[in-house]
Protein backbone atom coordinates (compact mmCIF):
# COMPACT_ATOMS: atom_id res chain seq x y z
CA UNK A 1 0.00 0.00 0.00
CA UNK A 2 0.95 3.42 -1.07
CA UNK A 3 0.76 6.80 0.83
CA UNK A 4 1.47 10.10 1.21
CA UNK A 5 3.10 10.72 4.47
CA UNK A 6 3.26 14.95 5.71
CA UNK A 7 5.07 15.72 8.86
CA UNK A 8 5.33 19.20 10.51
CA UNK A 9 7.43 20.80 13.47
CA UNK A 10 10.18 19.03 15.39
CA UNK A 11 9.15 15.64 13.61
CA UNK A 12 9.44 17.27 9.94
CA UNK A 13 12.88 18.34 11.20
CA UNK A 14 14.35 15.41 12.74
CA UNK A 15 13.07 13.58 9.93
CA UNK A 16 14.37 16.31 7.44
CA UNK A 17 11.20 16.55 5.23
CA UNK A 18 8.03 18.11 4.88
CA UNK A 19 6.55 15.06 3.41
CA UNK A 20 7.45 11.36 1.10
CA UNK A 21 5.10 9.10 -0.64
CA UNK A 22 5.83 5.20 1.04
CA UNK A 23 5.52 1.85 0.19
CA UNK A 24 3.76 0.16 3.42
CA UNK A 25 4.06 -3.80 3.96
CA UNK A 26 0.64 -5.22 4.30
CA UNK A 27 1.84 -6.08 8.27
CA UNK A 28 1.25 -2.34 8.80
CA UNK A 29 -2.57 -2.25 9.52
CA UNK A 30 -2.99 0.42 12.20
CA UNK A 31 -1.45 4.12 13.12
CA UNK A 32 0.35 2.26 15.96
CA UNK A 33 1.86 -0.21 12.99
CA UNK A 34 2.42 2.52 10.53
CA UNK A 35 4.31 4.72 13.51
CA UNK A 36 6.75 1.31 14.18
CA UNK A 37 7.52 0.49 10.27
CA UNK A 38 9.02 4.31 10.14
CA UNK A 39 11.01 3.81 12.97
CA UNK A 40 13.56 1.26 11.60
CA UNK A 41 13.76 3.38 8.25
CA UNK A 42 16.72 4.85 9.78
CA UNK A 43 18.69 7.27 12.60
CA UNK A 44 16.24 10.00 11.95
CA UNK A 45 13.29 8.25 11.80
CA UNK A 46 14.17 6.56 15.04
CA UNK A 47 14.87 10.04 16.82
CA UNK A 48 11.62 11.31 15.28
CA UNK A 49 9.93 8.46 16.83
CA UNK A 50 11.74 8.19 19.78
CA UNK A 51 8.69 8.57 21.48
CA UNK A 52 5.64 7.23 19.92
CA UNK A 53 2.65 7.99 22.51
CA UNK A 54 3.34 11.63 21.96
CA UNK A 55 2.89 11.31 18.44
CA UNK A 56 -0.20 12.45 16.91
CA UNK A 57 -1.52 11.71 13.78
CA UNK A 58 -4.38 12.44 11.28
CA UNK A 59 -5.64 10.19 8.41
CA UNK A 60 -7.10 12.46 5.53
CA UNK A 61 -7.06 15.74 7.47
CA UNK A 62 -8.69 14.24 10.40
CA UNK A 63 -7.65 13.35 14.23
CA UNK A 64 -6.95 9.63 14.88
CA UNK A 65 -6.01 7.19 17.45
CA UNK A 66 -3.39 5.18 17.42
CA UNK A 67 -5.33 2.40 17.32
CA UNK A 68 -6.88 3.57 14.00
CA UNK A 69 -6.66 1.08 10.66
CA UNK A 70 -5.04 3.19 7.82
CA UNK A 71 -6.18 1.26 5.38
CA UNK A 72 -7.74 3.57 2.26
CA UNK A 73 -5.94 6.42 4.00
CA UNK A 74 -4.42 9.23 0.88
CA UNK A 75 -2.71 11.46 3.17
CA UNK A 76 -1.23 10.58 6.52
CA UNK A 77 0.05 13.73 8.92
CA UNK A 78 2.20 12.90 11.82
CA UNK A 79 3.14 15.70 14.12
CA UNK A 80 3.85 16.95 17.74
CA UNK A 81 1.22 17.67 20.38
CA UNK A 82 -0.32 21.28 18.92
CA UNK A 83 0.46 24.33 20.53
CA UNK A 84 -1.33 27.08 18.35
CA UNK A 85 -3.95 29.52 19.55
CA UNK B 1 -27.48 29.89 11.15
CA UNK B 2 -24.69 32.03 8.95
CA UNK B 3 -22.02 29.54 8.71
CA UNK B 4 -18.26 30.47 10.75
CA UNK B 5 -15.79 32.35 8.96
CA UNK B 6 -12.48 30.84 9.31
CA UNK B 7 -9.32 32.25 7.61
CA UNK B 8 -6.00 31.31 8.29
CA UNK B 9 -3.27 33.50 7.06
CA UNK B 10 -0.26 35.90 7.71
CA UNK B 11 -1.54 39.27 7.68
CA UNK B 12 -2.43 40.77 11.06
CA UNK B 13 -6.37 41.02 11.30
CA UNK B 14 -8.77 44.02 12.46
CA UNK B 15 -11.23 43.49 14.74
CA UNK B 16 -13.86 46.22 14.52
CA UNK B 17 -13.42 45.08 10.85
CA UNK B 18 -14.11 41.64 11.48
CA UNK B 19 -17.01 42.69 13.44
CA UNK B 20 -18.55 44.46 11.33
CA UNK B 21 -18.17 41.86 8.37
CA UNK B 22 -19.89 39.74 11.18
CA UNK B 23 -22.98 41.86 11.89
CA UNK B 24 -23.74 44.24 9.45
CA UNK B 25 -27.41 44.27 8.77
CA UNK B 26 -28.10 42.17 11.70
CA UNK B 27 -30.14 43.29 14.41
CA UNK B 28 -30.32 40.37 16.38
CA UNK B 29 -27.42 39.96 17.81
CA UNK B 30 -27.37 41.62 21.38
CA UNK B 31 -23.50 40.18 22.13
CA UNK B 32 -19.86 39.77 20.73
CA UNK B 33 -17.47 38.69 22.25
CA UNK B 34 -13.62 38.38 20.98
CA UNK B 35 -10.65 37.00 21.71
CA UNK B 36 -7.32 37.46 20.47
CA UNK B 37 -4.18 36.25 21.08
CA UNK B 38 -1.38 37.65 20.93
CA UNK B 39 2.95 36.98 21.40
CA UNK B 40 3.68 37.50 24.38
CA UNK B 41 7.70 38.54 24.64
CA UNK B 42 9.15 35.98 27.64
CA UNK B 43 11.25 38.17 30.05
CA UNK B 44 12.96 40.28 26.84
CA UNK B 45 14.39 36.97 25.51
CA UNK B 46 12.03 36.15 22.72
CA UNK B 47 12.86 38.05 18.85
CA UNK B 48 10.02 36.51 17.45
CA UNK B 49 7.54 33.32 17.41
CA UNK B 50 7.33 31.03 14.10
CA UNK B 51 4.05 29.67 13.44
CA UNK B 52 3.83 26.36 11.45
CA UNK B 53 0.41 24.72 10.49
CA UNK B 54 -1.07 21.95 8.23
CA UNK B 55 -2.45 23.68 5.31
CA UNK B 56 -6.08 22.40 4.39
CA UNK B 57 -6.19 20.32 7.89
CA UNK B 58 -5.47 23.98 9.86
CA UNK B 59 -8.96 25.27 8.25
CA UNK B 60 -11.06 22.09 8.01
CA UNK B 61 -10.15 21.67 12.15
CA UNK B 62 -11.05 25.41 13.01
CA UNK B 63 -14.72 24.88 10.84
CA UNK B 64 -15.03 21.54 12.49
CA UNK B 65 -14.51 23.08 15.81
CA UNK B 66 -16.30 25.85 15.17
CA UNK B 67 -19.60 24.08 13.64
CA UNK B 68 -19.03 22.23 17.22
CA UNK B 69 -19.70 25.75 18.88
CA UNK B 70 -22.62 27.06 17.09
CA UNK B 71 -24.77 24.33 17.56
CA UNK B 72 -23.62 24.24 21.39
CA UNK B 73 -23.85 27.77 21.88
CA UNK B 74 -27.21 28.69 19.16
CA UNK B 75 -24.68 31.18 17.95
CA UNK B 76 -25.84 33.63 15.60
CA UNK B 77 -22.10 34.25 14.12
CA UNK B 78 -18.81 33.17 14.27
CA UNK B 79 -15.28 34.13 12.79
CA UNK B 80 -11.54 32.44 14.16
CA UNK B 81 -8.93 33.54 12.08
CA UNK B 82 -5.28 32.31 12.52
CA UNK B 83 -2.05 33.57 11.66
CA UNK B 84 1.00 31.31 10.54
CA UNK B 85 4.48 32.43 9.66
CA UNK B 86 6.57 34.63 11.91
CA UNK B 87 5.30 36.94 14.48
CA UNK B 88 6.78 39.66 16.84
CA UNK B 89 5.96 40.22 20.65
CA UNK B 90 2.76 42.44 20.67
CA UNK B 91 1.70 41.21 17.34
CA UNK B 92 -1.69 39.17 16.89
CA UNK B 93 -1.89 35.83 16.57
CA UNK B 94 -5.57 34.55 16.57
CA UNK B 95 -8.87 35.89 16.80
CA UNK B 96 -11.99 34.05 17.64
CA UNK B 97 -15.62 36.14 17.28
CA UNK B 98 -18.74 35.13 18.71
CA UNK B 99 -22.25 36.58 18.63
CA UNK B 100 -25.13 35.65 20.00
CA UNK B 101 -28.90 36.66 21.30
CA UNK B 102 -27.03 37.11 24.49
CA UNK B 103 -23.70 37.65 26.78
CA UNK B 104 -23.14 34.05 28.49
CA UNK B 105 -23.74 32.17 24.87
CA UNK B 106 -21.37 34.07 23.20
CA UNK B 107 -18.50 34.40 26.09
CA UNK B 108 -19.13 30.53 26.26
CA UNK B 109 -19.06 30.09 22.66
CA UNK B 110 -15.44 32.00 22.18
CA UNK B 111 -14.07 30.40 25.08
CA UNK B 112 -14.91 26.98 23.86
CA UNK B 113 -13.20 27.58 20.80
CA UNK B 114 -10.09 28.67 22.20
CA UNK B 115 -9.81 25.80 24.15
CA UNK B 116 -10.06 23.42 21.55
CA UNK B 117 -8.58 25.46 18.65
CA UNK B 118 -5.16 25.67 21.44
CA UNK B 119 -5.19 21.63 21.56
CA UNK B 120 -6.77 20.38 18.23
CA UNK B 121 -5.94 22.80 15.58
CA UNK B 122 -2.74 21.80 13.69
CA UNK B 123 -0.28 24.77 14.59
CA UNK B 124 3.24 24.26 16.17
CA UNK B 125 5.23 27.49 17.70
CA UNK B 126 9.00 28.23 17.27
CA UNK B 127 10.66 30.23 19.34
CA UNK B 128 13.44 32.21 17.65
CA UNK B 129 15.46 33.95 20.49
CA UNK B 130 16.76 37.85 20.95
CA UNK B 131 20.31 36.83 20.79
CA UNK B 132 20.21 34.53 17.72
CA UNK B 133 20.71 31.31 18.98
CA UNK B 134 18.53 28.46 17.23
CA UNK B 135 14.93 28.69 18.14
CA UNK B 136 13.28 25.74 20.24
CA UNK B 137 9.50 24.51 19.32
CA UNK B 138 7.31 25.42 22.39
CA UNK B 139 5.95 22.26 24.47
CA UNK B 140 2.30 21.84 24.37
CA UNK B 141 0.50 22.67 28.05
CA UNK B 142 -1.44 20.36 29.89
CA UNK B 143 -3.35 23.33 31.24
CA UNK B 144 -4.39 23.28 27.74
CA UNK B 145 -5.96 19.64 27.99
CA UNK B 146 -7.29 20.43 31.29
CA UNK B 147 -9.17 24.00 29.86
CA UNK B 148 -10.85 21.35 27.35
CA UNK B 149 -12.10 19.42 29.45
CA UNK B 150 -14.16 21.92 31.14
CA UNK B 151 -16.41 21.59 28.42
CA UNK B 152 -17.36 17.50 28.58
CA UNK C 1 -0.71 48.02 36.96
CA UNK C 2 -2.02 50.61 34.62
CA UNK C 3 -5.31 52.30 35.91
CA UNK C 4 -8.51 51.00 33.66
CA UNK C 5 -9.93 53.61 30.91
CA UNK C 6 -13.94 54.49 31.73
CA UNK C 7 -15.88 56.07 29.55
CA UNK C 8 -18.95 57.41 29.72
CA UNK C 9 -19.54 58.89 25.79
CA UNK C 10 -22.90 59.59 23.29
CA UNK C 11 -20.80 58.55 20.15
CA UNK C 12 -19.83 55.13 18.82
CA UNK C 13 -16.36 53.45 19.29
CA UNK C 14 -13.82 51.04 17.65
CA UNK C 15 -12.71 48.09 19.23
CA UNK C 16 -9.22 47.89 17.41
CA UNK C 17 -8.62 51.49 17.82
CA UNK C 18 -9.74 50.70 21.51
CA UNK C 19 -7.50 47.83 21.79
CA UNK C 20 -4.38 49.68 20.26
CA UNK C 21 -4.72 51.92 22.93
CA UNK C 22 -4.57 49.44 25.63
CA UNK C 23 -1.71 47.17 23.80
CA UNK C 24 0.65 49.67 22.30
CA UNK C 25 4.19 49.29 23.28
CA UNK C 26 3.58 46.31 25.33
CA UNK C 27 4.88 43.00 25.12
CA UNK C 28 3.79 41.03 28.14
CA UNK C 29 -0.27 40.80 26.93
CA UNK C 30 -0.99 37.38 25.91
CA UNK C 31 -4.55 37.54 26.14
CA UNK C 32 -7.04 40.24 25.02
CA UNK C 33 -11.10 39.42 25.22
CA UNK C 34 -13.71 42.24 24.61
CA UNK C 35 -17.43 42.26 25.30
CA UNK C 36 -19.91 44.37 23.04
CA UNK C 37 -23.24 44.64 23.89
CA UNK C 38 -25.80 45.81 20.79
CA UNK C 39 -29.07 47.37 20.66
CA UNK C 40 -31.12 44.45 19.17
CA UNK C 41 -34.80 44.71 18.10
CA UNK C 42 -37.48 42.88 19.69
CA UNK C 43 -38.87 41.16 16.68
CA UNK C 44 -38.81 44.48 14.39
CA UNK C 45 -41.22 46.72 17.01
CA UNK C 46 -38.20 48.62 18.44
CA UNK C 47 -37.81 51.71 16.71
CA UNK C 48 -34.51 52.67 18.99
CA UNK C 49 -33.28 52.55 22.67
CA UNK C 50 -33.04 55.34 24.91
CA UNK C 51 -30.10 55.29 27.64
CA UNK C 52 -30.38 57.84 30.61
CA UNK C 53 -27.58 57.48 32.90
CA UNK C 54 -26.44 59.12 36.50
CA UNK C 55 -23.70 61.69 35.39
CA UNK C 56 -20.77 61.34 37.06
CA UNK C 57 -21.88 58.35 39.35
CA UNK C 58 -21.82 56.19 36.25
CA UNK C 59 -18.30 56.30 35.37
CA UNK C 60 -17.49 56.11 39.49
CA UNK C 61 -19.46 53.15 39.74
CA UNK C 62 -17.61 51.87 36.42
CA UNK C 63 -13.96 52.45 38.01
CA UNK C 64 -15.39 50.86 41.18
CA UNK C 65 -15.99 47.56 39.17
CA UNK C 66 -12.64 47.91 37.20
CA UNK C 67 -10.77 48.49 39.90
CA UNK C 68 -12.29 45.22 41.49
CA UNK C 69 -11.81 43.35 37.97
CA UNK C 70 -8.38 44.09 37.94
CA UNK C 71 -7.14 43.32 40.72
CA UNK C 72 -9.34 40.02 41.47
CA UNK C 73 -7.72 38.91 38.23
CA UNK C 74 -4.76 40.23 38.00
CA UNK C 75 -5.50 41.77 34.71
CA UNK C 76 -2.92 43.77 32.72
CA UNK C 77 -5.27 46.57 31.66
CA UNK C 78 -9.25 47.33 30.98
CA UNK C 79 -11.43 49.23 29.04
CA UNK C 80 -14.90 49.93 29.79
CA UNK C 81 -17.00 52.36 27.54
CA UNK C 82 -21.07 52.77 28.03
CA UNK C 83 -22.90 55.09 24.97
CA UNK C 84 -25.80 57.24 26.71
CA UNK C 85 -28.76 58.86 24.24
CA UNK C 86 -30.78 57.38 21.76
CA UNK C 87 -29.06 53.95 20.32
CA UNK C 88 -30.55 52.38 17.03
CA UNK C 89 -31.18 48.11 16.61
CA UNK C 90 -27.69 46.71 15.49
CA UNK C 91 -25.32 49.58 17.05
CA UNK C 92 -23.02 49.66 20.12
CA UNK C 93 -24.08 50.03 23.77
CA UNK C 94 -21.38 48.91 26.11
CA UNK C 95 -17.83 47.85 25.56
CA UNK C 96 -15.48 46.28 27.86
CA UNK C 97 -11.83 44.94 26.91
CA UNK C 98 -10.27 43.21 29.40
CA UNK C 99 -6.11 42.47 28.81
CA UNK C 100 -3.93 39.46 30.54
CA UNK C 101 -0.91 37.37 30.46
CA UNK C 102 -2.78 34.33 29.61
CA UNK C 103 -6.39 33.29 28.83
CA UNK C 104 -8.67 32.76 31.05
CA UNK C 105 -7.67 35.46 33.41
CA UNK C 106 -8.88 37.67 30.10
CA UNK C 107 -11.83 36.01 29.75
CA UNK C 108 -12.99 36.19 33.51
CA UNK C 109 -12.52 39.88 33.51
CA UNK C 110 -14.47 41.04 30.90
CA UNK C 111 -17.09 38.63 32.49
CA UNK C 112 -17.12 39.77 35.91
CA UNK C 113 -17.00 43.61 34.68
CA UNK C 114 -20.40 42.99 32.51
CA UNK C 115 -22.36 41.19 35.14
CA UNK C 116 -21.81 43.61 37.45
CA UNK C 117 -22.22 46.43 35.12
CA UNK C 118 -25.04 45.45 34.15
CA UNK C 119 -26.39 45.45 38.25
CA UNK C 120 -25.03 48.33 39.79
CA UNK C 121 -23.44 51.05 36.66
CA UNK C 122 -26.56 53.55 36.98
CA UNK C 123 -27.69 53.27 33.31
CA UNK C 124 -31.53 52.98 32.07
CA UNK C 125 -32.65 51.90 28.67
CA UNK C 126 -36.09 52.89 27.58
CA UNK C 127 -37.38 51.48 24.67
CA UNK C 128 -39.46 53.64 21.57
CA UNK C 129 -41.84 51.77 19.79
CA UNK C 130 -41.57 51.30 15.91
CA UNK C 131 -44.96 52.75 15.72
CA UNK C 132 -43.97 55.72 17.17
CA UNK C 133 -45.38 55.04 20.55
CA UNK C 134 -44.64 56.30 23.97
CA UNK C 135 -41.68 54.08 25.22
CA UNK C 136 -41.68 51.68 27.90
CA UNK C 137 -38.65 51.28 30.65
CA UNK C 138 -36.68 48.53 30.50
CA UNK C 139 -37.34 45.89 33.58
CA UNK C 140 -34.88 44.88 34.97
CA UNK C 141 -34.46 41.18 34.90
CA UNK C 142 -33.49 38.40 37.65
CA UNK C 143 -31.03 36.96 35.24
CA UNK C 144 -28.99 39.64 35.62
CA UNK C 145 -28.73 39.35 39.41
CA UNK C 146 -28.36 35.35 39.40
CA UNK C 147 -25.20 36.10 36.99
CA UNK C 148 -23.89 38.16 39.34
CA UNK C 149 -23.59 35.97 42.00
CA UNK C 150 -21.61 33.22 40.68
CA UNK C 151 -18.57 35.82 41.11
CA UNK C 152 -19.03 35.41 44.83
CA UNK D 1 -31.25 69.31 56.94
CA UNK D 2 -30.98 70.23 53.25
CA UNK D 3 -30.36 68.03 50.83
CA UNK D 4 -29.91 68.04 47.16
CA UNK D 5 -32.19 64.81 45.67
CA UNK D 6 -31.36 63.57 41.46
CA UNK D 7 -34.05 61.24 39.79
CA UNK D 8 -33.79 59.25 36.64
CA UNK D 9 -35.72 57.15 34.85
CA UNK D 10 -39.21 56.24 35.49
CA UNK D 11 -38.54 57.82 39.13
CA UNK D 12 -37.83 60.71 37.07
CA UNK D 13 -40.92 60.94 35.42
CA UNK D 14 -42.99 59.91 37.63
CA UNK D 15 -42.02 63.03 39.72
CA UNK D 16 -41.76 65.23 36.99
CA UNK D 17 -38.68 66.88 37.91
CA UNK D 18 -34.94 65.53 37.66
CA UNK D 19 -33.29 67.23 40.61
CA UNK D 20 -34.40 69.53 43.81
CA UNK D 21 -33.54 70.58 47.21
CA UNK D 22 -35.25 69.69 49.67
CA UNK D 23 -35.07 70.58 53.73
CA UNK D 24 -35.77 67.71 55.68
CA UNK D 25 -37.69 67.17 59.18
CA UNK D 26 -35.21 65.78 61.95
CA UNK D 27 -37.19 62.62 62.34
CA UNK D 28 -35.38 62.06 58.71
CA UNK D 29 -32.78 59.55 59.60
CA UNK D 30 -32.27 56.43 57.74
CA UNK D 31 -33.20 56.42 53.47
CA UNK D 32 -36.16 54.47 54.24
CA UNK D 33 -37.24 57.45 56.25
CA UNK D 34 -36.27 59.56 53.38
CA UNK D 35 -38.49 57.17 50.73
CA UNK D 36 -41.21 57.29 53.25
CA UNK D 37 -41.31 61.36 53.88
CA UNK D 38 -41.05 61.75 50.08
CA UNK D 39 -44.13 59.58 49.52
CA UNK D 40 -45.89 62.30 51.69
CA UNK D 41 -45.18 65.09 49.62
CA UNK D 42 -47.98 64.77 46.85
CA UNK D 43 -49.79 62.34 44.70
CA UNK D 44 -46.75 62.60 41.71
CA UNK D 45 -44.41 61.10 44.77
CA UNK D 46 -46.55 58.83 45.94
CA UNK D 47 -46.86 57.46 42.62
CA UNK D 48 -42.90 57.08 42.27
CA UNK D 49 -42.61 55.85 45.53
CA UNK D 50 -45.41 53.32 45.82
CA UNK D 51 -43.33 50.62 46.37
CA UNK D 52 -40.17 51.25 47.70
CA UNK D 53 -38.71 48.09 47.57
CA UNK D 54 -37.37 48.67 44.54
CA UNK D 55 -36.06 51.67 44.84
CA UNK D 56 -32.14 52.23 44.74
CA UNK D 57 -30.62 54.92 46.58
CA UNK D 58 -26.92 56.63 45.99
CA UNK D 59 -25.34 58.65 48.67
CA UNK D 60 -22.80 61.17 47.53
CA UNK D 61 -22.79 58.41 44.12
CA UNK D 62 -22.47 55.58 46.19
CA UNK D 63 -24.87 52.92 46.43
CA UNK D 64 -26.44 52.39 49.82
CA UNK D 65 -29.06 49.85 51.77
CA UNK D 66 -32.15 51.49 52.82
CA UNK D 67 -30.94 51.52 56.38
CA UNK D 68 -28.00 53.53 55.62
CA UNK D 69 -28.15 56.70 57.45
CA UNK D 70 -28.33 59.98 55.06
CA UNK D 71 -26.50 62.65 58.06
CA UNK D 72 -23.84 64.34 55.91
CA UNK D 73 -25.08 63.63 52.61
CA UNK D 74 -24.37 66.10 49.88
CA UNK D 75 -26.29 64.75 47.20
CA UNK D 76 -28.86 61.78 47.51
CA UNK D 77 -29.99 59.96 43.92
CA UNK D 78 -32.67 58.01 43.80
CA UNK D 79 -33.98 55.27 41.07
CA UNK D 80 -35.14 52.06 40.08
CA UNK D 81 -32.88 49.07 39.36
CA UNK D 82 -30.46 49.58 36.88
CA UNK D 83 -30.81 48.09 33.10
CA UNK D 84 -27.45 49.04 31.19
CA UNK D 85 -25.16 47.41 29.45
Amino acid sequence: MKVNLVYFAWVRERIGKGEEEIDLPDSVVTVRDLLEHLKGLGEEYENAFQYTNVIRVAINQEHVEHDEPIAGAREIGIFPPMTGG
Amino acid sequence: MTAPTIRVQSENFDLQVEIDALTAGRKDIGAVVTFTGLCRDEQGQLFALELEHYPGMAEAEMRRIADLAMTRFSLLGLTAIHRYGKILPGENIVLVIAAAPHRQAAFDGANFVMDFLKTAAPFWKKEHAADGTAGEWVPAKDADDAAREKWR
